[in-house]
């Protein structure tokens, strides 16, 4: 096409197998200099793998990589990186056990007669996130942080690696609004200082807003390579999707409940004057059944950590919970779940999967903990939910018996949705669950979450899309500085811009007290 | 508003303890309260020379436990030290007594000896991806096994040289130093160096966080791990040669049992057996803990065979308690 | 340390002798026979003892040493973990004018003035013993003796010493043949283990020699079981003479035991007594040992302490 | 089954050195493989291995849930002589020690006492929350040290019938310890794969903050395992006692874990927790067995020993690691390139066959 500068990146032929899976299958990618170029597929369609054959994660099994004119046949990361290759890889990839500063640095630590100058390295840790508008403790431990914190700290260690190519897999999973244009600014500039960017999301308006051009891949194979302006949303889907237009109407949104047909009779949980010792200030909330309650705020506002307080992942310290108008002591995960309660996690790493047990084990843990191990699900009966739940949420492969840490980062979200989902629960946290899910499944995701809470489940929904946030909420509490700031029925006169807004010169003060704790967490200007 | 300043108010009193070297404080405390009772206790024992020959004593695990320290921070574990400790003894006394080479050419095979072992099991453990508890317990067995291919008896070492560096102590004052404990204490002084201010260093701990995300971050994996396992080979080789100045001879069967104190010396000294969270100082503490236990033992002078198995386990188990409660009490 | 001149008799202030003494650890019966009969004998002398384990270990037994040394305890006995490295620490405890009495094995100075004397038995001697009991009961006769060997844990000086006499002495019948030799590790259950090996491998063994009764009576069990019959299918000669392998010679399933006493404890006080009074005392001294057959066993059973 | 099938299952290569090991045995002794029946009861080689080895696949079994929940107990062996030395303190202090009621009461009070001792670990480990291998060497060190105390550092040596049953004895010619064995692997098996219990380690050990989160109670499984692998040892404890008739604080169960260890390594369970195959630890067990068991028929001299066992290890631990065979069997297909030149390299273009 255009042959104006010379492709920096080509890749060509490119297969690579799994046992049982071909997940690339003769697949061609080109990169140029100066360009977004968006890498777009469904969950599992090949785009990590793509990335990773490419930086020598794994092994090639046909194809050629050329890199400036010269095939390279990377064999590790780090030679990758040597090349001018930096990406930041789908999960986040960073060392908990270090501070942030180290993070950004390890490998590149800024060095004086071979002993490394660790307050030059805290300086420039702290310059550089600032130029991502994060100002956080860099001395801290990055376990510290929320993941959304850590994707940013991992962003900003592969920018600041001098690279001429710069990948990013789903960086913006877990952003805001406002970290995302922060991000999107940074990558204008550096495609303007032209370095190649290979970007993978599946929100589609950043696709739109930031790309140049956009590879589409299907089921491991090539399906085409087009320029932004010249493919139309809908089409994209349906390249990715690989169905007609007029089977995407199904994913159309359904109207919602009005608020009055569901706050009714006695609420199915109550939080009253619940607050954890330096995470939570004390707040109330309450959840009819069939409500959806959203939680809305910035990035480390304590929208996690509410939720958790409702599953007893962490205890709160103060406050009490009522249970269908009688006070419960929520002591742990236990409790909850003989209160129907489900908690799926945003971090479904570290906080969700198991990941060397089957997709199978792992969607029926939650249920078979909850009878005990003395009662096992019959076999005849795993099958049967497992199945249906791998056809429900499109779980592919859809193969039972795959280990979990082997399936694409969307595949493993709705594995841990599933499981929540067999236990039938009364309330379901849901904390970011369309994160790096396509957009088909997020569709089926939302329609699952109204069709739930239509018979009668409670909901309390955590995304860091707004606009997920008010399609389905029927109510919606602000958080800013872990603090409940307002509580907004969301009719017709809310939206985003309202939302913002309530963040913005929210009631409360920052709630002083709370945010030196040992679990403190970032801030961000706001 | 500046980062330094928005961090600096928002600190509280719980800053000014490190939370990271909490482990060490704790157990450094804890140490001192044991040597507090020694010296109320016994007679003598407030001597500071007591004090010393605890280094003079277990200069050589000190170093060993160096050694291990890098490889538990990766989140490996090195069970052939004890083995290639006496291998070290069984190979200078018997190239010193029986083929009467040079003692600094000895040093140099001893040391060498420890190195290339270690580096073959870094090598196994990474590029064959098997368990690094395995490949160890075959080096112990390879390394054991060499002891007695040498000589099932037990060696002297007369060398001169030997003898020499074995008599010889820094004395300051009333107080003496062995050489193995000053040996020690210099091999300390540059791990910590390493572990907190070189590339290398860093990249243990984050091997150790998370082996895969070092690989991804393009860390240098593969030449980490492999060196860890020679840093250790090269430190149980020298800790070693410093038994064989204590001891003045070689014994195939001497040693044994020597990992699971070095480990112990680690992990009480606050190191996290997953790896990526320790301090090599800890484990100089560590090391202090075991030695002083051993010291009230022989101050105490009465306990028969058993008890004094039990009372080194009671006294383990109390010092990990307090240990416990003391850093849970801080964390509500 | 520093303070009041340090010579000896300095210990307990009440004029009671202080015996230091350092003791491998309590790695078998034998050991623990060793230990106990110390500590009886200590107290029947009236000897303060400071006793301290070693745990096979070399290392704290030169602490343990130097600890005596610093506490100025009147005399120091120990049975060494290993032969070799006792020069310097020896060397203090001369400077510090305290005298050392060796136990159960020697060490290897070439200085014997570092220490008063060495009390114990005589591994080779026992292996010898042996040995020639066994050369002399097939003395004439010319038919090749097969003999399978159970060894003690390899390295240990009980292990090498009586491998080395039991071989020297055999040597003077060339139809005596070792035709296996493995370590039981000084265990009934490491003899039992081997000797099952053993009797699978080997169609024709005619002797066994075990380095101690132990793995003797492990071995007999496999004997009984292969359905041959100890003492007269396989003559078995094994060292300790400790009451069950007595019981097992007495029975007729042993045929010859070589003893290897523990109970050195009352001739040890003599000699811490003999020494801190400054007498002068033999550089060697072999414990009160003996052999044992069949008919002698049936005779001393019944007072066998141990 | 085709022959990839076979070769790709896992337990191949552990059971092709097995098969190794054994068939090495028949060039030293021609009837190795001989069975027959003495004295009423079966005789052969094999017979020895499997008793002798009775012991360690009980403590490996314990070992291997403990592994899997990503824990370690180095306390068997201590565990091993305590037991052993109650139980036979008890009966040698009984006025008729053939008395069965003796002998009950004395296997009851050492497997009563060895679940404490379990319980002791499990508590150290998931309730106080100490890292395991220091929680139990704990009691390796002072264990051994009550083993001694129990026994008065002497041997024991009993004279009773029924107990020498469990070690030495024989039921319907096979001898008694390897039914004891395999009944408690079974119910091993059973426990963990009949119920839940198995996926529920197996989730404590791959990710324990994930298996909270789903509500399993991996305080109560992580005890239960470290109980059940005290009561492996304890009656692995009885096992060696009966064998020779008496107790040894001093040597019994000595080293016992890092053998135990070993075939749960060899029998393919991480040491990092997670899946485990009680299959594959027995099988584990079988090979150290056969190791030792072919050293001594073998002949090989002691002095050796150490190594050959070095090496067979490193044989059967290289070839079960995929990566090794990947690198080795199949020749490396890509060259490992200099890192500082990675783009001087040569494309290779290898399309499988
Ligand atoms: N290590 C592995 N072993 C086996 N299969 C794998 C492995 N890694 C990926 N796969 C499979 O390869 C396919 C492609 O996965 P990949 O992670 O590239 O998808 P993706 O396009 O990034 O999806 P997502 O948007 O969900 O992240 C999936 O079917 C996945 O299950
Ligand atoms: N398990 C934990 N341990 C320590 N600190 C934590 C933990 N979980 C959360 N935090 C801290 O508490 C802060 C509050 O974060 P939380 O995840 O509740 O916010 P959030 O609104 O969900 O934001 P995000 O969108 O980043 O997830 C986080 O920034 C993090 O630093
Ligand atoms: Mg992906
Ligand atoms: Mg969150």
């Amino acid at each position: 096409m255009t042959a104006q500068p010379p492709a920096i990146l080509t890749m060509t032929g490119i297969s690579k197998e799994f046992p049982g899976v071909r997940a690339l299958d003769n697949v061609d990618f080109r990169l140029f200099p100066g360009e977004v170029h968006a890498l777009m597929g469904e969950n599992g369609a090949g785009k990590s793998t793509l990335i990773k054959v490419l930086t020598g994660v794994y092994g090639i099994d046909a194809g050629t990589v050329v890199l400036q004119d010269r095939p390279v046949n990377f064999h590790a990361p780090s030679q990758a990186q040597q090349a001018g290759v930096s990406t930041v890889y789908q999960e986040v990839n960073l060392c908990s056990n270090l501070s942030v500063a180290e993070n950004i640095f390890l490998g590149r630590q800024p060095r004086r007669l071979g002993r490394i100058q660790w307050s030059v390295m805290n300086r420039r840790a702290a310059e550089l996130l600032k130029r991502l508008e994060l100002n956080i403790d860099v001395t801290r431990q990055l376990s510290t942080y929320s993941l959304a914190v850590q994707q940013l700290v991992a962003i900003a260690r592969a920018i600041d690696i001098d690279a001429k190519v710069l990948i990013l897999d789903e960086p913006t999973s877990s952003l805001d609004a406002d970290e995302v244009a922060q991000l999107f600014r940074v990558m204008r500039q550096l495609k303007s200082e032209g370095v190649a960017l290979l970007f993978v999301t599946h929100f589609l308006d950043q696709v739109y807003e930031i790309s140049d051009r956009i590879t589409v891949l299907r089921n491991g194979r090539l399906v085409g390579e087009y320029p932004t302006a010249e493919l139309p949303q809908l089409e994209l889907i349906s390249l990715m999707i690989g169905k007609e237009l007029a089977d995407l109407e199904k994913l159309e949104e359904q109207p919602k409940r009005p608020i009055s047909a569901v706050e009714t009779g006695q609420p199915f949980i109550q939080a009253q004057g619940v607050a954890r010792t330096g995470a939570v200030a004390p707040f109330d909330l309450s959840l009819h059944p069939g409500e959806v309650v959203g939680l809305a705020g910035l990035l480390g506002s304590g929208r996690t950590e509410t939720a958790r307080l409702f599953f007893g992942a962490d205890r709160a310290d103060q406050g009490q919970f009522l249970v269908d108008g009688a006070p419960v002591a929520i002591r742990g995960p236990m409790t909850a779940m003989s209160k129907a309660i489900a908690f799926c996690s945003e971090n479904r790493r570290t906080e969700g999967l198991v990941g060397e047990l089957t997709v199978r084990e792992n969607i029926i843990l939650a249920l078979q903990a909850a009878r005990g191990w003395t009662r096992p699900l019959s076999r005849k009966r795993q099958d049967e939910l497992v199945d249906r739940y791998i056809r429900t949420l499109q779980i592919r492969p859809a193969n039972p018996e795959a280990q979990v840490r082997n399936l694409s980062g969307g595949n493993q979200q709705k594995v841990l949705l599933a499981r929540w989902l067999i236990t039938e629960p009364r309330l379901l946290i849901l904390d970011e669950p369309t994160r790096g899910i396509d957009v088909g499944a997020k569709a089926e995701i939302q329609k699952l979450v109204v069709e739930l809470s239509d018979g009668g489940m409670a909901v309390l929904f955590i995304s860091a899309e707004l606009e997920e946030v008010l399609r389905l909420s029927h109510k919606i509490a602000v958080l800013r500085d872990r603090r409940v700031v307002t509580e907004l029925v969301n009719d017709d006169t809310v939206d985003a811009d309202r939302i913002m807004n309530a963040i913005a010169s929210g009631a409360g003060r920052p709630a002083d007290h709370l945010v030196a704790g040992p679990s403190d967490t970032d801030e961000v200007a706001a | 508003m500046s980062t330094a300043e928005l961090t600096a108010s928002r600190r509280t009193w719980r800053d000014w303890v490190p939370t990271k070297q909490l482990p060490v404080l704790v157990t450094l405390a804890l140490f001192g309260l044991m040597y507090g009772v020694g010296v109320l206790q016994y007679r003598g024992f407030s001597d500071t020379q007591v004090f010393l020959n605890i280094f003079i004593d277990n200069g050589f695990l000190l170093v060993v436990a160096v050694g291990m320290t890098f490889v538990i921070l990766t989140g490996g574990i090195d069970l052939s030290v004890g083995s290639v400790v006496a291998l070290s003894t069984m190979v200078s006394s018997s190239l010193l007594t029986e083929k009467g080479w040079s003692p600094y050419l000895v040093m140099a095979v001893v040391l060498a000896i420890g190195s290339v072992l270690g580096f073959l099991m870094g090598c196994m453990i990474h590029y064959f991806d098997i368990q690094p508890f395995i490949v160890t317990l075959a080096g112990m067995f390879l390394a054991r096994g060499l002891c007695y291919i040498i000589s099932t008896d037990s060696i002297p070492i007369n060398d001169k040289t030997w003898v020499a560096i074995a008599d010889y102590k820094f004395r300051m004052g009333n107080y003496r130093l062995s050489v193995s404990a000053v040996v020690a204490l210099v091999v300390l002084a540059i791990a910590v160096w390493i572990l907190s201010y070189t590339k290398f260093g860093r990249n243990v701990y984050a091997v150790g966080g998370s082996e895969q995300s070092a690989l991804l971050m393009g860390l240098p994996v593969s030449r980490t791990k492999i060196a860890v396992y020679t840093i250790s080979g090269f430190c149980s080789a020298l800790g070693g040669m410093l038994l064989t100045f204590y001891t003045l001879s070689g014994y195939g069967r001497g040693a044994i049992g020597l990992e699971l104190d070095a480990i112990a010396a680690v992990v009480i000294g606050g190191t996290l057996l997953t790896g990526g969270s320790g301090y090599v100082l800890g484990t100089m503490v560590g090391v202090c803990v075991l030695g002083i236990i051993q010291t009230l033992i022989t101050f105490q002078g009465n306990l028969s065979s058993w008890w004094t198995k039990i009372f080194i386990g009671v006294l383990l188990f109390a010092f990990i308690m307090l240990q416990r409660v003391i850093r849970l009490g801080r964390k509500t | 340390g520093d303070g009041e001149g340090g010579s000896g008799g300095g210990g307990a202030d009440d004029g009671q002798i202080v015996l230091g003494f350092s003791q491998v650890g309590a790695e078998s019966g034998w050991r623990t026979a060793n230990t106990d009969s110390i500590k009886k004998s200590a107290e029947a002398a009236g000897i303060k003892l400071q006793f301290s384990d070693a745990q096979q270990k070399q290392e704290n037994q030169i602490k343990a040493i130097r600890s005596f040394i610093q506490q100025k305890v009147d005399v120091i006995a120990f049975s060494p973990v290993v032969e070799s490295g006792w020069d310097t620490v020896l060397k203090e405890a001369k400077d510090a004018n305290i005298p050392v009495i060796l136990t159960d094995r020697a060490v290897d100075s070439q200085d014997t003035s570092l220490y008063k004397t060495f009390l114990g038995s005589d591994f080779v001697k026992e292996g010898k013993l042996s040995g020639e009991w066994l050369v002399e009961q097939y003395k004439g006769k010319t038919d090749p003796v097969n003999i399978v060997e159970l060894q003690g844990t390899t390295g240990s000086a009980p292990a090498n010493d009586r491998k080395k006499g039991f071989a020297d002495a055999i040597a003077a019948a060339p139809n005596l043949k070792v035709i296996a030799s493995q370590t039981g590790d000084f265990t009934r259950a490491g003899g039992k283990q081997v000797m099952e090996a053993f009797l699978k491998a080997h169609k024709d063994i005619d002797v066994l020699f075990a380095h101690n009764d132990d793995m003797g009576l492990g071995a007999l069990e496999a004997i009984e079981a292969a359905g041959k019959v100890p003492g007269k299918d396989i003559i078995i000669i094994t060292i300790d003479a400790v009451k069950d392998g007595m019981q097992a010679l007495a029975d007729g399933k042993f045929n010859f035991i070589a003893e290897c006493s523990p109970l050195l404890g009352p001739q040890l006080m003599d000699l811490v007594k003999k020494v801190h009074a400054g007498e002068a005392v033999e550089p060697r001294i072999v414990t009160e040992e003996t052999t044992f057959t069949q008919e002698q066993a049936k005779a001393a059973l019944p007072n066998r302490q141990y | 089954m085709s022959v990839t099938t076979v070769i790709r299952h896992r337990f191949f290569w552990p059971v092709l050195a097995l098969v190794v090991l054994l068939v090495s045995n028949v060039f030293f002794t021609p009837d190795f493989f001989k069975l027959e029946v003495r004295d009423g009861h079966l005789y052969g080689s094999l017979i020895d291995i499997l008793r002798n080895g009775a012991p360690l696949i009980l403590v490996a079994t314990g070992m291997t849930v403990v592994i899997a929940t990503g824990g370690i107990d180095l306390s068997v062996g201590s565990v091993v002589a305590i037991v052993a030395g109650l139980a036979c303190y008890y009966i040698s202090k009984q006025p008729d020690q053939n008395a069965v009621s003796g002998v009950l009461t004395a296997v009851a009070l050492g497997l009563g006492l060895a679940l404490l001792l379990g319980l002791w670990n499990g508590v150290l480990v998931a309730g106080i929350g100490i890292q395991p291998i220091v929680a139990t060497l704990i009691l390796m060190v002072a264990g051994r040290g009550l083993a001694q105390l129990i026994t008065g550092g002497q041997i024991i040596t009993i004279n009773s019938d029924p107990y020498d049953l469990i070690g030495a004895g024989y039921l319907f010619t096979v001898p008694f310890a390897i039914l004891v064995a395999l009944f408690v692997v079974f119910l091993a098996v059973l426990l963990t794969r009949r119920t839940a219990l198995g996926m529920l380690i197996e989730s404590v050990g791959g990710n324990a903050e994930a298996s909270r989160l789903a509500g399993i109670r991996s305080r109560r499984i992580t005890i239960m395992v470290y109980v059940f692998c005290a009561f492996c040892a304890g009656i692995a404890g009885l096992m060696v006692s009966s064998d020779v008739s008496s107790a040894n604080g001093n040597d019994a169960g000595l080293w016992i874990e890092l053998d135990a260890i070993l075939a749960v390594v060899i029998g393919g369970t991480s040491l990092l927790g997670g899946r485990f195959s009680i299959a594959g630890t027995v099988l584990g067990a079988l090979i150290i067995q056969t190791l030792t068991t072919t050293i001594y028929t073998t002949g090989i001299p002691p002095e050796v020993t150490l190594l050959f066992k070095a090496l067979v290890v490193t044989i059967v631990c290289l070839l079960q690691s995929p990566a090794f065979r990947a690198k080795v069997f199949r020749g490396r297909r890509r060259p490992v390139a200099p890192p500082a030149t990675p783009a001087s390299e040569e494309p290779k273009v290898e399309v499988p066959a």
